[in-house]
């Protein structure tokens, strides 16, 4: 009889005590969703890319109210949870560019990148598959009886997937201690919000599970981070689910391919980017403009050095692939 | 050894394993207090309680979904999809999840996942409740697919399977539940990548799967009336496929028939008549032979279904024209 | 170039004035259930049956707020749509013994009778299928442009399904002409209501779609109808889709191989017959006790007669089926 | 004739067809004010407005249920899902809907349902953006699955398509997109069940699917330099299978390679080898010989797909050492 139950513990970065420190990781992911629509650019990084730009507060906000142990589920755009859950940036790259250092050996590039010890485990290029890995977790963990709870990040376009209503309904059933992020940037791929649903006001859609829900300004990184704050709080003493809407605007192309035409360029204009409104708040709150100056630098620095690493890193052997082939295929696969 | 269904076998599998390691968790629909549709999951709610077997919504694809997060998570969960015909709801958490994150992620995951079905015609339960699809999760790298064709293997197969650290989708046949056999006490495994010769013979080989190799046990009885030896294989596993026990059989008798009742064109039966055909095609002395259900939707009439569906008359038949038109 | 798309025409029953037309319907309903149990148990119907005992009010009463050239999609359970919209019950009983005069050869059985001339053109015994094809069919309606309506009924389990909410957020986004009838027979197979939703008023799921909603008694049947001649009212103007819930129990085994044992017997104690209630309320109005027992005789030998008619025809041809795999298969397909 | 790219030739053909028939409609995620996301459906919308062109939510499952539902009720509906892998999540309102429908209802309705889909590796898309899973629809009665390796047969096989009373479903290349080629203007038809043979030979009989096709074609010019003379046979349609065609080439080379990117086991391929021997057993010198994917996941690093993916040389080399074996 094997013993208790025991959920991959995480290695969670300190509760952000801060506004700078939040700052701090916003730009440190926007540094690094600039240097890959360089790599991008230059080749150096191949396949799909889904930056998210414009987007930082929610998923920064969101990581910053976790703590040691919990999980998290994320989409084909899980940068913020890249970098909101501290990975190692240059492994981090290193898997985008397909490289042997990468978390995942290159099997599983930008989309794909798991890593245990970070309590990330489950993005997935799969519109809805966050919320289902979700439940997974969520019935772990409420067996297991620890308090742990799991983020799980998803997008306005996914609140139309058959996931999202099998998924709500399970960890209402359950009382799962899952909170559910919905980052509503106002278009899924290119199909803007209210072409995709009637009602957009997407936390609406909790009542019918009996699911307490909020929406915040998405792009008020402590706006956000109070919101998760509460509803993981819930979650952790066993008040099961809560949908957070966090509404914000994805300032970038769609990925790489995108052709762009789509947007409405006034939508753009009146926007609030998360880092400004973030910075000012600081100066606001009395911080000189030469910590803001430093923290971006440290930023842009720490990114440089990431993608280093991630150049320098060898290509994987592909031996092994050949090997699990011939176990899985058994004799004369190919 | 004690005479059990091939329904309480299963039972008897999950009862043990689930004692022996508690971090199985059983999901399904109408598994816990109803029993399961088809009893196999009879009595497990009762003794392991509900957090430990949950009836969940009509969801397939979110009840896979979030047994691929539990395994990932630590859990081991058995999955019951209620028909074959509904894992077609599932199979995006199957062939994009459960068969993709070990894999892309690096190792850093496994994904002890059973997925329990059930599938086959023959109760005249229509086109939507009836169908024979393992050759698709068959196609995927990574899962296993297998099929017991009696009691014994019913237990020892999902036994392994509940062991494996890899996805498994043990499809159950709806016709068998009731049949008895003898099944080992205690612990008994079966392995999840062999063949199983179940009747040694000289003149001719079937290779059958699930309900079909019993199809196959009374043809050869028939067939040795008429000095006809057939030896007998159940598959028992589709991946990884056991070419070495098949294609040695085919070499001693150099005529093979293949049995299935799915459909033929694009269905097991293909995989196995191909790698057959290369490992032993100097010693062919026909083509294999496929056996499968007629290509069209199973229809529900009682008047009809028997037209599609192959049995033992068919395979009968099919091994007579075979050793008429070896070469 | 092709004309205009005429989606297809239905023959209608006229629609019931009164009570006493829906009381007959429902006879008729009960009777038809109660002579499948038996033919069943005769091994004369083979296979999965799905009977309706208890729940008459809600069908017959949804049905007969439709009119000619509206269509219906239905569940595994589907007979009160074949009574409702007035199917030929000779026919329907041969399908569902297998024979040739069924309207579809005996090919679909009991759950998957199509009659495009009565307007149903979708049972299916997948759960959500009625969805989903409720959609397509309101797409080709709204296209048509002659103000027709879809009737779609689904069960309490089936709002859990993926498909539900792909639906749901279909018809909504698009102002389709769609009804959807939610039959909350307070089971999903073996699952009670509370163990598979954790919001048990399941018309509180439209919401969040921004879809007017309405509980309703499903055993009166005049309430049920009611409920849906305003939601088909509105749809047919161009008003856009309604959720009408209807709280309902059934009271026979789930289908032939029930085993039993999870309803709670003091559920079924306080229950409201639809037929016993309906009756009531007709000798209320001054209806005499002998024209209900003339309506019960006259569906019982309806049904008499369906059956005999049933059972003296003949048992389908296979050939056809030979020579469409042939087609299908290309050479050499078995 | 004119020049144009495959995804031009698809555009011109849905373009065609719906100024002729006024029921087809198109929907499907992100085809409509983008244009979809391979510029296939680019410009309709603005052509035929947003009641025959529609912008549909995230929901693979819904969306073809729906056409279903349209299809029955007289539309000609056609469905974009915009990679293989997502049609996971809707093969239920395929196997279970579309395939099932028109045979159950004993003929009262008509499938006219066209799912266009684009699959195949090569562009670093990972795991979950890659997979070949033809094999999938092919197995069902009822469903063709065709798959164009050109642009003019882009063009003439969706005209088909969108002709067809059945469901069909239209398998594009995610690599061919972008290449150019001859295409008949005006009405240009491809029937859905002929193989094609692309370039004659006597030696071997390369069998290939969708891209493979030109890969092949670059082998057998490289082949021909050892002078080896390659019959290459583009399949086009899986279902129903032209074996006749394939099979009188088999006659008469007695060696053939069957090329799809699928993975091997329980793949196309598998169908296309067991028909062929059956058809052809007499004949060949030596067993069909499959080339396929490698059984893994598709792996996203440029530095691990090309171990995964067949090309040219693979070809190449199947056929050099099949010419070596061959009695
Ligand atoms: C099941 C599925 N369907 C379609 C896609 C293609 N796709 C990738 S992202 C995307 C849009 C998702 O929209 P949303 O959820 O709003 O996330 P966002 O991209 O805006 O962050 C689509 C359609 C997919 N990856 N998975
Ligand atoms: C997709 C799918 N999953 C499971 C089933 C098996 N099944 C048939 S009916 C049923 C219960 C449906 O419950 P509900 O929607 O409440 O309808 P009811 O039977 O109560 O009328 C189940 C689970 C099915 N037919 N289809
Ligand atoms: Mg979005
Ligand atoms: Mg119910």
């Amino acid at each position: 009889m094997t013993a208790v139950i025991q959920p991959p513990a995480g290695v969670r970065p300190a509760p952000a005590v801060d506004l700078m420190e939040l700052y701090r990781r916003m730009r440190l992911l926007r540094c690094l969703d600039e240097a890959l629509a360089d790599l991008v650019e230059q080749g150096l990084v191949r396949g799909p890319m889904h930056l998210g730009i414009g987007q930082e507060a929610a998923g920064i906000g969101a990581t910053a109210a976790l703590e040691d142990g919990d999980l998290v589920t994320a989409t084909h755009r899980p940068h913020a949870q890249y970098v909101g859950l501290g990975l190692p940036l240059g492994r981090t790259l290193a898997e985008m560019m397909g490289r042997a250092d990468g978390q995942c050996g290159g099997r599983g590039g930008h989309m794909l990148i798991a890593d245990r010890a970070h309590g990330l485990l489950g993005p997935s290029g799969i519109v809805g598959h966050s919320l289902l890995l979700a439940v997974g977790h969520g019935l772990a963990q409420r067996r297991a009886g620890l308090g742990r709870v799991t983020l799980c990040v998803t997008g306005d376009g996914a609140v139309n997937s058959g996931a999202f209503n099998e998924a709500l309904n399970m960890v209402a059933l359950w009382r799962l201690p899952v909170v559910v992020l919905v980052e509503n940037n106002r278009y899924g791929l290119s199909v803007r919000l209210d072409r995709h649903v009637h009602q957009t006001a997407l936390h609406r859609r909790a009542g019918g599970y009996g699911i307490p829900a909020v929406q915040v300004d998405g792009n008020d990184v402590e706006a956000v981070r109070e919101a998760v704050q509460g509803a993981v709080g819930r979650a952790r003493s066993a008040g099961g689910p809560t949908l957070v809407e966090a509404v914000t605007y994805r300032n970038c192309p769609f990925s790489g391919s995108d052709r762009g035409g789509y947007q409405d360029p006034a939508e753009a204009e009146g926007l609030t980017d998360p880092l400004r409104l973030a910075a000012e708040r600081l100066l606001a709150r009395g911080r000189r403009p030469e910590e803001l100056a430093e923290a971006d630098g440290r930023a842009a620095r720490e990114i440089a050095q990431a993608v280093a690493f991630a150049e320098a890193s060898p290509w994987p052997e592909a031996a092994d692939l050949v090997a699990l082939a011939a176990r899985w295929d058994g004799e004369g696969g190919r | 050894m004690t005479r059990l269904t091939y329904a309480q076998a299963l039972n008897d599998a999950l009862r043990g394993e689930m004692l022996r390691d508690e971090r199985i968790v059983l999901l399904g629909e109408d598994i816990g207090v109803y029993g399961g549709v088809f009893s196999v999951t009879s009595g497990l709610l009762e003794q392991f309680g509900p957090d430990r077997v949950l009836d969940t919504p009509i969801s397939e694809n979110g009840i896979v979904g979030a047994a691929v997060g539990m395994a990932m998570s630590g859990l081991r969960p058995v999955v019951e999809i209620m028909y074959t015909d509904f894992l077609c709801l599932a199979l995006d958490s199957i062939a994009n999840g459960a068969a993709v994150f070990p894999f892309a992620y690096g190792g850093q995951v496994s994904m002890p996942l059973v997925i329990r079905t059930q599938g086959g015609a023959g109760a005249n339960a229509g086109p939507q409740h009836s169908k024979s699809l393992e050759a698709w999760t068959a196609h995927l790298p990574g899962v296993h697919t297998v099929l017991p064709s009696n009691p014994a293997d019913a237990k020892g197969l999902l036994t392994s399977a509940l062991r494996s650290s890899e996805p498994v989708v043990l499809v159950e046949h709806k016709l068998l539940y009731g049949t008895e056999g003898e099944v080992p006490e205690g612990e008994h495994l079966v392995p999840l990548e062999r063949a199983q010769v179940v009747r040694p013979g000289r003149d001719a080989t079937v290779i059958a799967l699930s309900r079909m190799v019993g199809e196959a046990l009374v043809a050869a009885e028939q067939l040795a009336e008429q000095q006809l030896d057939v030896e007998v294989i159940d598959v028992r596993s589709l991946r990884p496929l056991d070419v070495a026990t098949l294609a040695a059989s085919a070499r001693r008798t150099g005529r093979v028939v293949v049995a299935g009742e799915a459909w033929v064109r694009y269905g097991p039966t293909a995989e196995i008549a191909a790698a057959v055909t290369e490992a032993a095609f100097a010693e062919l002395r026909a083509p294999v032979v496929r056996v499968g259900s007629l290509g069209v939707p199973y229809p529900a009439s009682p008047a009809l279904e028997p037209t599609v569906l192959p049995d033992a008359d068919t395979l009968r038949r099919a091994v007579e024209d075979l050793v008429k038109s070896a070469r």
